[in-house]
């Protein structure tokens, strides 16, 4: 297929997004109008998304030239494909998801022209070319996702819009320094190649510059993915609609950072240079710290989603730790987990929000013994868990399995710590999620059936896409071979 | 066609049924359910029984990545640990229909009763680390209900803190199959070892660091010191039956993973001699001393056998740790035996809970009079864990002195076998006084006043036919010694 | 001397019979005439902008005299581009505040104010052409009192009085300053043509001659054009002549007046005294730590306020700041992205200010933000432009604000000391602060809770020339962040004429 | 400090503006700042006459006779110092105008009242 | 105290040994502590908020205390720097001074053949930096225009410009009383005056002078005038009209003349002005028009401001 379809899948949802807010449709008359409106764009970009996949466009397409060297271009690698893959799977899930959700919360069409259009945006991040085009889309991720986390314009999630703000505009300020810092040392058109852009003399000049730019550039774009800093704003920001959480900050925002840190790491300053350097050293144990603290605060937290948004933060960090191991296994190790932690963790927000939708509960002990009677959300919010610590049967597993071995393999004390660090957030991961699974299924002794009287499953809408989601996690969990090995090819630089 | 796809018939039936008493209605009612359950343990009993008959053979499963294949194969120590597992499986499954008439919800009871058998055969047949530690994970995810059972708040702080030692030391496993899956050239257990010394060369002590927290982390299961904590809190907290089956069989599960570890990846030779193996004996050591020590303190009589646990499995640990043939299989009698015999105490204690409603040991006096078959039992296996010669006790300890005095462990070899002396000296104190309280409660108590309470044949049936298998042991060890020696042989 | 190098001169000429004719005209007949002189003006720059960008620049003698003795203009490139840039954004700038010019000035005294602003941009060429300091003192003082008539030019004085009267003292000693540094310059070194000077005072400097007054002059200069150019301790009079001005002239005051005194400043450093005998005084420093301070502060002081055209006038102070800072770092590349920011920024303001003056017709004329609450919803237009100049404040790619960000990390990378590592943290804090108070501001006006305020159903009636101006602003915003490469190889491709 | 009293004139006009700029910053009475800055004004108009003197020098009127440019005073100082009178005559008169306009609307020729005032009646 | 401690921690050890002490509430069901509904920081007692309420107490009294004594160090220690500045200056009066280059040469020897005037200082201001001239007279133009803007009430378009106006209203169109004496002098001194301005505007090229100076004696004339006879007598010769028409025809010739001489001069062309022999009245080319059309302006703007001012209209 020829590169300008690229340009098709970015802006398709952007462009419906816009339109939305101009036809105005009714609130409550043309939902259905709305919906087909909002369902058939979404649909068709992600078939066009997996069309792009399977057979790749060759070359890049540029679309402007900022200066001379710098352009606004895209390109469709095997990097690319994993992700934008990952989104365009997840996206139609959750739209239909929050058909039904946003009925209760109202302003349906501001939110879907949003919401689709951060479906562009974070496709646009995807398939960049090159550092400029992925911080351009970068900047306006932050900028399309303000309105959807203060949607419901109280005091509360207006607070949350400006922290949410605040950090994402100063981490890509920071980022922004470190990006200028690579443009200098190396190929000024920052395209992405695997093995980096950083020449060697350029190294080799001044190395201290090119590693605090590395780390600048590690912590401009780790703010999004939530390092431990800086993660603040995350567990703030679940005060949004569920959808908005579930995809936002399972899924895209967060993914973006990550990714983010993926390109910058491997495919711009090269990890070739970076092994074994300090910054290397730097970065993983800040993806350490963050992995055990953001386990730890979850296992505190009694908010529901505020606990899902602080192991959000965690499992981020075991895909930046998978990339500060600078080895093509460490890289398969991340993405892998960056693909199954999509799957797992909107399962859980969507469970949460059916949970929020059918009772209006937020708190963890108020949970008691509802698995009776939402029986297939809590069933799906099991095997998520289960997926989450790690059970063999998941895909969890399969991820933590991959990041174990690569961190093995490394050999260095540092991935060995790394290890233990897994090891104790899984510990504390089924700390927070199996006390949830229990209570809800097996009540303590003074429990009264009377509580859950009118809790049931929510409608076919939200429960259909988590049942998708969960025989999706068995499916990769049972026969992640062909996955693993695209993903393979993809960590050593063949696509 | 090789005995494979029975693998997986004992494994699959016990879940398949424990779904089915759980869901379908119709089993609602007493009778029914207690017939199901019976047919389903004796069909699963039988399959096992038929496959230690059969010689020893493979089978492939699936595999969920190309170098990640889910293998089962029933090698000697595999046949062992099922055909116990069965045995206790059925004793306490038995037990359960009468006992469980004063709990309610039985029907998951028995969901994770069944649930739980086949998840444990499937682990005693795994025959690569995943496969293990998929069973192990699953395992503790289904024991931990039962613990929960009751409901009551300290059973619930007691199912948590089962949970996350549990999870904690299975995650330790999971760390050292990362370093095995890297070092050892193949992840199925092959007696002796995989390791690849090339690979290995420069990384030493950080896989001997690895080793120690795998055997941290198995030896949680098996209660060793650093995190034993949970184990005397569990234990008593679950019905009779169900601690039954988790102090005489989960526990050796644990120990299971710990022999398959060393024996069947690390290789023993690799840790011989080296600090781990020290520190390893060590902790086992200090287990077995201290555990008898609490037990002797306690009161409450569930608590008592649980501490007791926590100290005879230690003994299996040091053999393990001992590192030499004799040593190996006196570990490996004591498993069978210990199973055996901790399932006859808490049974009986389960009994008498039961019928006469007394937790506490003090209470105890004269209960030999209302309940003599059962005490008899007790006393039986009391005196077969204390290591009287013609009881199967004995045996074990005997094998386990001899192979660590062989040894040749500078320190260890004659310090080990002081403290277990000094520990069944213990256990006498603190099992012989309740035989005793029992029968002879001393001139002033009204023993005429008594009357009989003997439990239902449910419950004695069982009793006796344990009580049996430990005399028979005791007195013709011969059979399972052959059989334990010819695998012993191959891992050394 | 082909015909186009008499272009410069002909726009000059131009605005100044156009100033003396609209004393004459009525006000609408003095609109129009303005704006076909200034459009004229825009055509005239543009022919000469091209023309430099062959030929290189030149030098234009005004009357018959050569350097040392008549008076002259040189046309470079950057000078011709600025001429142009400011050009076109006078235009559209008064296009956007028409409506206000016609409903907050007497009806008599409309031409009046078209006068002004003819003056006013007289007054920039020359500031951006000339190659005589003393010429360049007489246009300041004509600046002044244009600029200080254009902020006073309300029907309803009062606090526009006031206004203007804090502008004109601190205006007039900044310029009093500037003289004296004059008169020292030409005390020592004898002319009064920046070429002649230049290489008197390099040799004064080689044999170390007259150093002190060498260095008072050169921070008397400082210090006079950081004044009218509102460098942070000086910018007190800013806030109120830029908040309380209509629309046009506060667009105009901030986007180019404050520019036209900077550049000066920049080509009398550049031309007269030279880089290296700049840095040995340490003059660079210093402006770069009032830049960096006028950076932060100026952002934070703009957080709180409540009022739209003050807040936009504090985030000018800020803007400025960034001039500065490129300025300070003292290398060739400071330079370039000094430029770059005074275009970025001279398309950026005037735009942001129009979008107010259009959400002031849309909330009955109240310049408070709670009024303003949904204003960009019933004033689609200016919410546009509104949210495209905040696109490029914040350094958005694509937007203006971002081309600049992009030359100043990087001349500031190039400098590589220890001014390289607080200029990189000061560029991020400023980002961050822009964005803590631009936001909230789009969120307001664009927030659902449209229907409380009481001019709900108050929607905006366009007229043609606000359309355009809106329209032209942001494409030329937009140009300027993408065809950032050919702006800056011009940009390079001026600097020697500029001195380097 | 001898140099002082050779450049005797340059001084004076400098201490003129030095009066200038402190009446300028010292009393808040518009009128007495507008004064202040005709002060500065005249002071750098005197540094600058002073600058094109030359002892012996005569005045620009080029005679026939007189040939020889060193004979004759420096021009160029006087032809700055026209300009320079001309536009602080327009800026005083701008500045008297701009407070006589204050005056009617305040009634008060003190600046610091008058930014009090503004800033009262404006909230 | 520490052996208490120890104790404690012993406890704590035999607990964990012994493992049967059940967990604290792992989960307690206390009221949920959320961060943002903890009670909203109570204001006041933060020392910025003491800071704030000491400023606006007796802000304005210590600023008024403490202004005074900056503003005397601020002007004493400027004066200082600018004295050393002139002991660093080139000394008074020298031929070696920077000044006495080859421009000051130039602007003596060759003005007369370049310029054809005899006087150097008009020669440089309006023929060889001729440019600065011609703004000096836009400066005034400005300058009037700035005024007009301030002080012109426009009462019969009835722009109601500042209410206060209308009090004094009397006072501006009050005439001068008929005061014989003023009256007869004028009638003597005013031609003369008038005679004298032209003289001094027509010589700029030949003796000190020129069109600035000569505009101010005019001005001063018609302003003499005013005075005696009132606005009424002065608008039959010289009203609202005849006024802008002067003053915006003299800068509108003005700058004609000044393009056409640097047009010619800027591309080399000979520009047919005839410079006559020096010393003559007709003679120095352009700067004569130049003299009288500047004398003109300057005439009229003084006019202007002072009727501004005086009337608040002409």
């Amino acid at each position: 297929m020829s590169p300008y379809w690229i340009l098709v899948v970015i802006l398709l949802p952007m462009i419906t997004g816009a339109l939305l807010p101009i036809l105005d449709f009714k609130e409550e008359e043309d939902r259905g109008k709305r919906q087909l409106f909002v369902a058939i764009p979404v649909i068709l970009n992600t078939i066009l998304v997996y069309a792009l996949i399977l057979h790749k466009p060759v070359g890049d397409l540029t679309l402007v030239h900022l200066t001379k060297d710098l352009s606004i271009s895209f390109r469709m690698d095997g990097l690319s494909a994993v992700f934008a893959g990952l989104v365009a799977g997840l996206w139609p899930l959750s739209t239909c998801y929050a058909f039904e959700y946003i009925r209760h919360e109202g302003k349906e069409n501001k939110f879907f022209a949003f919401y689709t259009m951060t479906y562009g945006v974070t496709l646009g991040i995807a398939l960049s070319a090159n550092v400029v085009t992925m911080y351009l889309f970068y900047e306006l991720l932050t900028l399309v996702t303000v309105p959807l986390v203060m949607h419901a314009m109280d005091k509360r999630s207006i607070r949350a819009g400006l922290k949410y703000l605040a950090y994402s505009i100063g981490g890509a300020a920071i980022a922004f320094t470190g990006v200028m810092i690579l443009m200098n040392s190396g190929d000024p058109s920052m395209t992405f190649y695997y093995g980096g852009s950083v020449t060697e003399s350029a190294y080799l000049a001044n190395p201290t510059l090119v590693q605090v730019g590395y780390l600048l550039c590690f912590f401009g774009f780790g703010v999004k993915a939530a390092i431990f800093p800086f993660h603040e704003w995350l567990p703030a920001v679940s005060v949004a609609p569920t959808p908005v959480t579930a995809l936002l900050h399972a899924v895209a925002v967060v993914k973006a950072g990550a990714f983010a840190i993926l390109r910058i790491t491997f495919y711009s300053f090269g990890p070739g240079i970076l092994l074994g350097t300090p910054a290397q050293g730097i970065a993983m144990a800040f993806a350490m710290i963050t992995i055990v603290f953001g386990s730890v605060m979850a296992l505190k937290e009694q908010h529901f989603k505020r606990r899902l948004a602080y192991s959000t933060v965690s499992n981020l960090s075991y895909i930046i730790f998978g990339a500060t191991l600078m080895t093509p296994y460490g890289f398969l190790g991340a993405l892998c987990h960056m693909l199954f932690h999509g799957i797992m963790k909107i399962t859980l927000f969507f469970c949460a929000g059916s949970v929020l939708v059918q009772t209006g509960r937020e708190y963890v002990h108020e949970l008691e013994g509802l698995g009776k009677k939402m029986k297939l959300t809590f069933f799906a919010f099991t095997v998520g868990s289960l997926a989450l610590v790690g059970l063999p049967l998941l895909c969890g597993f399969i991820s933590k399995w991959k990041l174990g071995t690569a961190a093995a393999s490394a050999g260095t004390t540092f991935a060995f710590v790394g290890i233990l660090a897994l090891l104790i957030s899984a510990v504390l991961t089924c700390g927070y999620t199996m006390p949830i699974v229990i209570r809800a299924y097996l009540p303590r002794e003074g429990f009264d059936e009377s509580q859950n009287e009118t809790a049931k499953d929510p409608g076919l809408y939200m429960t259909v896409p988590v049942l998708i989601l969960c025989a999706a996690m068995l499916y990769f969990g049972m026969h992640s071979g062909p996955i693993c090995d695209a993903l393979f090819a993809v960590a050593a630089g063949l696509i | 066609m090789n005995a494979g796809f029975l693998f997986v018939l004992p494994v699959i039936i016990p879940v398949i049924a424990g779904l089915l008493v759980y869901f379908r209605p119709e089993y609602r009612e007493e009778a029914k359910r207690v017939a199901f359950v019976r047919i389903m343990l004796c069909v699963t009993a039988a399959f096992v029984f038929l496959i230690d008959l059969l010689p020893e053979a493979g089978l492939h499963l699936f595999s969920l990545t190309p170098e990640l294949p889910v293998l089962f194969q029933s090698d000697g120590m595999a046949k062992i640990f099922i055909t116990l597992v069965a045995v206790m499986w059925l004793a306490s499954g038995f037990f359960s229909f009468e006992y469980m008439k004063h709990e309610e919800n039985h029907q998951r009871y028995y969901l994770f009763f069944l649930c739980s058998f086949g998840v444990l055969v499937g682990l005693g047949l795994s025959a690569n680390y995943l496969t293990m530690y998929m069973f192990y994970e699953l395992m503790t995810l289904l024991t931990m209900p039962l613990v929960l059972h009751s409901g009551k708040k300290e059973a619930v702080q007691a199912a948590f803190k089962y949970l996350f030692y549990s999870v904690f030391g299975a995650l330790m496993g999971l760390l050292g199959f990362f370093f095995i899956y890297n070092y050892g050239t193949t992840i199925t257990f092959t007696a002796g070892g995989v390791l690849d010394m090339a690979k290995v060369a420069g990384h030493e002590n950080k896989l001997l660091a690895v080793v120690f927290l795998v055997v941290l982390g198995f030896g949680t299961k098996a209660g060793m010191f650093p995190l034993h904590a949970w184990l005397p809190t569990a234990h008593p907290v679950a019905p009779a039956p169900a601690s039954a089956v988790l102090s005489g069989v989960i526990t050796k599960a644990g120990i299971l993973g710990v022999v398959r570890v060393i024996y069947y990846l690390i290789g023993p030779d690799f840790i011989r001699g080296t600090w781990v193996q020290y520190a390893w004996l060590g902790l086992a050591l200090a287990t077995v001393f201290m555990g008898s020590m609490m037990a002797y303190k306690e009161k409450v009589l569930k608590k008592r056998l649980a501490y007791s646990t926590v100290s005879q499995v230690s003994y299996v640990m040091f053999g393990l740790a001992v590192l030499n043939q004799a040593a190996f299989i006196g570990a490996i009698l004591h498993v069978v035996f210990h199973s055996f015999i901790k399932d006859v105490l808490f049974l009986a204690a389960g009994a008498i809970i039961y019928k006469t409603g007394r937790t506490n040991v003090t209470e105890l006096k004269g209960i030999g009079k209302e309940m003599p078959i059962v005490m008899w039992c007790f006393a039986l296996a009391s005196l077969g864990l204390v290591g009287i010669p013609p009881l199967a006790g004995f045996v074990s300890k005997w094998y386990l002195a001899v192979g660590s005095l062989e040894s040749g462990v500078p320190f260890f070899n004659w310090f080990g076998p002081v403290i277990l002396l000094a520990s069944a000296l213990l256990t006498a104190g603190y099992l012989l006084t309740i035989v005793i309280d029992a029968f002879f409660p001393g001139s002033d108590f009204p023993m005429d006043t008594l009357t009989k309470k003997e439990p239902s044949y449910y419950m004695t049936v069982p009793l006796i036919a344990l009580t049996f298998f430990i005399v028979w042991l005791g007195l013709f060890p011969g059979g399972l010694y052959s059989m334990i020696e010819s695998f012993a042989a191959s891992v050394f | 001397m082909e015909l186009v190098q008499n272009f410069p001169l002909l726009s000059i000429i131009i605005m100044t019979s156009c100033g003396a004719i609209c004393t004459l005209l009525k006000g609408k007949a003095a609109k129009w005439y303005c704006l076909v002189c200034l459009a004229a003006t825009l055509a005239l720059n543009l022919f000469a902008f091209f023309y430099t960008l062959q030929n290189g620049a030149y030098v234009y003698y005004m009357g018959r005299w050569s350097a040392p003795w008549g008076n002259e203009i040189k046309v470079g490139v950057i000078e011709a581009l600025l001429a142009s840039a400011f050009a076109f954004v006078m235009i559209l700038s008064v296009l956007g505040g028409l409506e206000h010019i016609l409903e907050d000035v007497e009806s008599t005294k409309v031409n009046l104010y078209f006068v002004m602003i003819a003056f006013l941009m007289l007054t920039l060429l020359i500031l951006v052409y000339t190659n005589d300091i003393f010429t360049a003192y007489v246009f300041v003082e004509i600046n002044t009192i244009a600029s200080c008539a254009l902020v006073m030019m309300r029907y309803k004085p009062g606090k526009t009085l006031v206004a203007t009267t804090k502008y004109m003292i601190m205006s007039l000693l900044g310029s009093s300053l500037f003289l004296f540094a004059v008169c020292i310059l030409y005390n020592i070194t004898g002319h009064l043509l920046m070429e002649p000077m230049g290489q008197e005072v390099r040799r004064l400097y080689a044999e170390g001659q007259y150093l002190f007054p060498l260095t008072v002059a050169i921070a008397f200069m400082g210090v006079g054009l950081s004044i009218k150019g509102a460098l942070f301790p000086f910018h007190t009079w800013l806030p109120d002549a830029h908040g309380s001005a209509t629309t046009t002239s506060s667009a105009v005051l901030s986007g180019l007046v404050l520019k036209g005194y900077i550049f000066l400043l920049i080509k009398i450093y550049c031309r007269v005294i030279g880089l290296d005998v700049l840095a040995g005084d340490h003059m660079p420093d210093v402006l770069f730590l009032f830049g960096a301070a006028a950076m932060v502060i100026g952002s934070v002081r703009a957080m709180q306020q409540t009022d739209l055209k003050r807040l936009l006038a504090y985030s000018s102070i800020s803007q400025v700041g960034y001039i500065f800072v490129g300025l300070g770092l003292g290398t060739e590349a400071g330079i370039a992205a000094a430029i770059v920011q005074i275009l970025a920024h001279a398309v950026t303001k005037p735009m942001l200010f129009c979008a107010a003056g259009g959400f002031m017709n849309v909330s009955g004329g109240s310049r408070k933000l709670q009024d303003m609450t949904g204003a960009g919803r019933r004033d689609p237009l200016s919410g546009a432009a509104f949210l495209v100049g905040v696109f490029s404040m914040i350094g958005i790619p694509l937007f203006a604000g971002f081309t600049t960000k992009l030359t100043l990390t990087q001349a500031a990378l190039g400098h590589g000391s220890v001014k390289c590592v607080l200029a990189l943290i000061v560029i991020i804090v400023s980002t961050v602060l822009n964005a803590l108070y631009y936001i909230p501001t789009v969120s307001t006006l664009f927030s659902a809770r449209n229907d409380l305020t009481p001019y709900r159903n108050r929607y905006a009636h366009y007229h043609v020339p606000y359309v355009a101006a809106m329209v032209l602003f942001m494409i030329v915003n937009i140009c300027v962040g993408t065809l950032a490469g050919p702006l800056l190889e011009a940009i390079y491709a001026g600097l020697p004429s500029l001195g380097m | 400090m001898d140099q002082l009293f050779v450049n005797y004139v340059q001084a004076a006009a400098v201490i003129i503006y030095g009066i200038g700029f402190f009446t300028l910053f010292f009393n808040p009475n518009m009128i007495k700042k507008i004064i202040g800055f005709d002060m500065m004004d005249s002071g750098i108009f005197l540094f600058l006459t002073a600058q094109g003197f030359l002892y012996g020098g005569h005045d620009p009127i080029v005679d026939p006779e007189l040939v020889g440019a060193q004979n004759y005073i420096n021009p160029l100082p006087t032809g700055l110092v026209l300009t320079g009178i001309v536009v602080g005559v327009s800026v005083s008169a701008f500045m008297l105008a701009l407070t006589v306009r204050l005056y009617y609307r305040y009634h008060t020729l003190n600046l610091d009242e008058i930014i009090r005032l503004a800033r009262k009646e404006e909230d | 105290m520490n052996s208490q401690e120890n104790k404690h921690k012993l406890q704590l050890f035999v607990d964990w040994v012994n493992g049967d002490n059940m967990p604290e509430e792992e989960y307690s069901l206390g009221e949920p502590v959320f961060e943002e509904e903890k009670a909203a920081k109570e204001p006041g007692a933060s020392p910025w908020n003491r800071f704030h309420a000491w400023v606006e107490a007796n802000g304005r009294a210590s600023v008024k205390k403490v202004y005074p004594v900056i503003c005397v160090l601020l002007c004493l220690s400027f004066l200082s720097l600018l004295l050393v500045l002139v002991a660093h200056l080139p000394s008074f009066g020298e031929l070696a001074n920077p000044g006495f280059n080859e421009v000051q040469q130039v602007y003596i020897e060759n003005v007369v053949e370049d310029t054809g005037a005899v006087n150097a200082v008009s020669g440089i201001i309006l023929n060889y930096r001729g440019y600065d001239t011609l703004n000096e007279a836009h400066v005034l133009f400005v300058a009037v225009a700035a005024v007009t803007v301030l002080l012109r009430i426009d009462r019969h378009k009835g722009t109601s410009m500042d209410v206060v106006y209308e009090k004094e209203e009397s006072d501006q169109r009050y005439e001068p009383h008929h005061d014989p004496i003023l009256r007869k002098t004028t009638k003597i001194l005013v031609p003369f005056i008038l005679l004298f301005g032209l003289y001094i505007m027509m010589n700029g090229h030949l003796s000190p002078g020129g069109g600035f100076s000569g505009g101010a004696i005019a001005g001063a004339g018609l302003i003499l005038f005013l005075m005696a006879f009132g606005f009424k007598k002065i608008e039959r010769f010289f009203g609202e009209k005849v006024y802008q028409i002067v003053r915006v025809g003299a800068l509108l010739i003005y700058t004609v003349l000044m393009t056409y001489f640097i047009l010619m001069g800027a591309n080399q062309l000979a520009n047919g002005i005839p410079l006559g022999e020096p010393g003559a009245l007709f003679s120095a080319g352009i700067i004569l028009p130049i003299n009288l059309v500047v004398g003109l302006e300057v005439a009229c703007t003084m006019y202007g401001l002072f009727a501004f001012f005086r009337k608040g209209g002409l």
